[in-house]
């Protein structure tokens, strides 16, 4: 057991946390975060990779580094656009319905983009 | 010297966690900021400990990073707490 | 010489993982936030000071020592930032 | 002992993890996450990979915090929307998941003769490029149309998050700030770190060519600066019809564009850079793709605008 095998197996633990979180949260900010932790954890498994892929000096392998790092920003973008529009769903379902609590039903769909 | 200063990052950890527990049984909203500050300082510590003890590539700067941006979730914690008018002693965990 | 360093970093870096279980315990047992604010910048302050204290030998060059300073400089600064906002959120 | 280490924050890892899905509260889920990502950059320092750790510590736990905590206490009041669904689905649900991390971990101990890697062709060619940190390589050379094209995704994410306003408030300004009384610490703090992060951030862009570091990290530096700087009231947030908001915004990619094209006539082709003038190219293009990203993701953090522009 060496420890890129101990990462590996943490970045598949937390990509079935993110996925079941993902399944049955309730609130779509929730799933937002569920769907930040899938995202960690397939990119710890890529960093698993990248140590195993370790050769001529490096510690580990680039290609899958730099996939990593443009993976973390665009899974920023995603996060902003997703959670800009929950912010404007519930906006719209106050508006709406300004004495009743926020439709559920309407908050699941906008959760991920 | 190394083993002594991964036993250190070890403790540290050990700390972090212990810390993190507080949240589970905490009723402020506060009280979660404080462990997150604590995580903040005892992660950079235990980020230098096993940088120097296995003597990984240079992480000085990674260690700058989390220094300069520790800050910013508890700015952005009571910033949106202000913006809607509620008090962080609101009970966090209901 | 190289003996009294490694004596230097063992009791510097112990006497901050010291600071920092007694901030978490403080953290965790104290009554109410103010109390609890005291024993976690103790854990911020001095653990972290000591431990960057102990390393700085180890740094390898006057540029890579000068980081860990400003990181500890850096964390201070935040800490007692965060601290305030804590406190005046709570009162 | 290394493993004894790895062990403990692999295990602080996954616990944290359940317990981000697990939390009551949102708020406090969001707060998890924030430790999360810290513990997640010292992972990736474990996995020598500096440079995603600095990444990391930037983005997943820095301004995607920022991001989420400001938007888990504007939505405090719809706590307890929607309700989890009933047992049996969630049983379902979990043993789905446990079958899929089953499936991954396998694939983690599937013994392989000889691990795939790119490394040794990264350092063979690197010399051409002039830089030393083959992760900038791989980024700004050999995979340069990966990251333009991302740098349009990130302007994508930004006309979608700008489209969400209101139709009243279209051109106007993001609502940032708007509580901050004055003389407040936060003020002082906007005020004393800003100028030591840009001075971090002009470092880590330079840095990049040769060691851990480079645009992205340096930009998210200054966009988390810009933000804390518009959260104090410090300066309000640009409207969004700002033209020199706009060119900012565009300048890194099109510079990019501009050279790639270039490479048809210095060089061999599209985003080919000639040899002996290649790192003093990717550096230009580093500069000012640092500072696109900058205002990119901090508008993209700010959210869409609400205030309307002043007659």
């Amino acid at each position: 057991m060496n420890s890129a095998t101990l990462f590996g197996f943490c970045s598949a633990a937390i990509v079935g946390l993110g996925l079941f979180g993902l399944i049955v949260s309730p609130h779509p900010l929730r799933r937002i975060l569920a769907f930040n932790l899938l995202g960690s954890g397939v990119f710890l498994f890529f960093g698993v990779v990248a140590r195993r892929g370790a050769a001529a000096g490096l510690g580990a392998d680039p290609v899958p580094q730099a996939l990593v790092i443009t993976g973390i920003v665009v899974a920023f973008s995603a996060t902003a656009l997703a959670v800009a529009l929950v912010l404007r769903l519930f906006a719209l379902t106050d508006e709406a319905a300004p004495t009743s609590e926020a439709d559920p039903k309407a908050g699941a769909e906008g959760g991920h983009s | 010297m190394s083993s002594f200063l991964l036993v250190s990052a070890v403790l540290v950890l050990a700390s972090i966690a212990i810390g993190l527990v507080r949240i589970l049984y905490s009723r402020q909203a506060a009280d979660c900021m404080m462990a997150a500050q604590l995580v903040g300082t005892g992660g950079i510590a235990v980020l230098l400990l096993v940088a120097v003890a296995t003597e990984t590539a240079p992480t000085g700067d990674v260690a700058l990073m989390l220094a300069l941006l520790a800050a910013f979730a508890s700015v952005a914690f009571v910033g949106g707490m202000r913006g809607t008018g509620s008090k962080a002693t609101e009970g966090a965990d209901k | 010489m190289s003996g009294l360093l490694h004596a230097f970093t063992i009791l510097a870096v112990s006497a901050g993982v010291v600071f920092f279980i007694a901030g978490t315990v403080g953290l965790v047992r104290f009554p109410d936030v103010p109390t609890r604010l005291h024993a976690l910048t103790k854990a911020d302050n001095v653990g972290l000071g000591l431990v960057v204290l102990g390393l700085l030998p180890y740094t390898g060059g006057l540029l890579g020592a000068l980081k860990l300073v400003s990181v500890w400089l850096l964390t201070l600064l935040s800490g007692a930032i965060v601290t305030q906002l804590i406190a005046r959120a709570v009162r | 002992m290394a493993l004894v280490f790895d062990i403990g924050i692999v295990s602080l890892l996954i616990a944290i993890g359940a317990w981000m899905i697990m939390a009551r509260d949102t708020l406090v889920a969001v707060i998890i996450f924030v430790v999360y990502g810290l513990l997640m950059s010292i992972a990736w320092v474990r996995l020598s990979a500096v440079d995603v750790a600095l990444t990391e510590a930037a983005i997943g736990s820095g301004i995607t915090g920022m991001l989420l905590l400001s938007a888990a206490a504007r939505l405090r009041q719809t706590e307890g929307a929607g309700a989890r669904p009933s047992f049996p689905v969630c049983v379902a649900a979990g043993s789905l998941c446990a079958l899929i991390s089953a499936g991954l971990a396998g694939v983690v101990l599937l013994p392989a003769d000889v691990a795939p890697t790119l490394a040794p062709l990264a350092v063979a060619n690197l010399a051409d490029t002039g830089l030393e940190n083959p992760v900038a390589g791989v980024l700004f050379a050999y995979r340069a149309l990966d990251t333009l094209l991302e740098k349009v995704v990130l302007l994508l994410a930004l006309l979608g998050v700008w489209s969400l306003g209101s139709d009243r408030a279209w051109g106007g300004a993001p609502a940032l700030g708007a509580y901050v009384p004055p003389n407040d610490i936060l003020v002082f703090f906007a005020q004393v770190l800003p100028p030591i992060g840009i001075v971090f951030a002009a470092y880590m862009t330079w840095t990049g060519a040769s060691h851990p570091g480079g645009a992205f990290q340096g930009g998210t530096v200054l966009a988390v600066m810009w933000l804390l700087v518009m959260m104090a009231g410090v300066a309000r947030a640009p409207p969004i019809s700002s033209t020199k908001v706009r060119w900012l915004l565009v300048a890194g990619p099109a510079l990019f564009l501009a050279v790639g094209f270039l490479g048809f006539v210095i060089a061999a082709g599209f985003l080919a850079y000639p040899v002996d003038y290649a790192k003093a190219l990717i550096v230009l293009i580093e500069i000012a793709l640092a500072l696109s990203i900058g205002v990119t993701l901090a508008l993209l953090a700010a959210g869409p605008p609400e205030r309307t522009l002043q007659p």
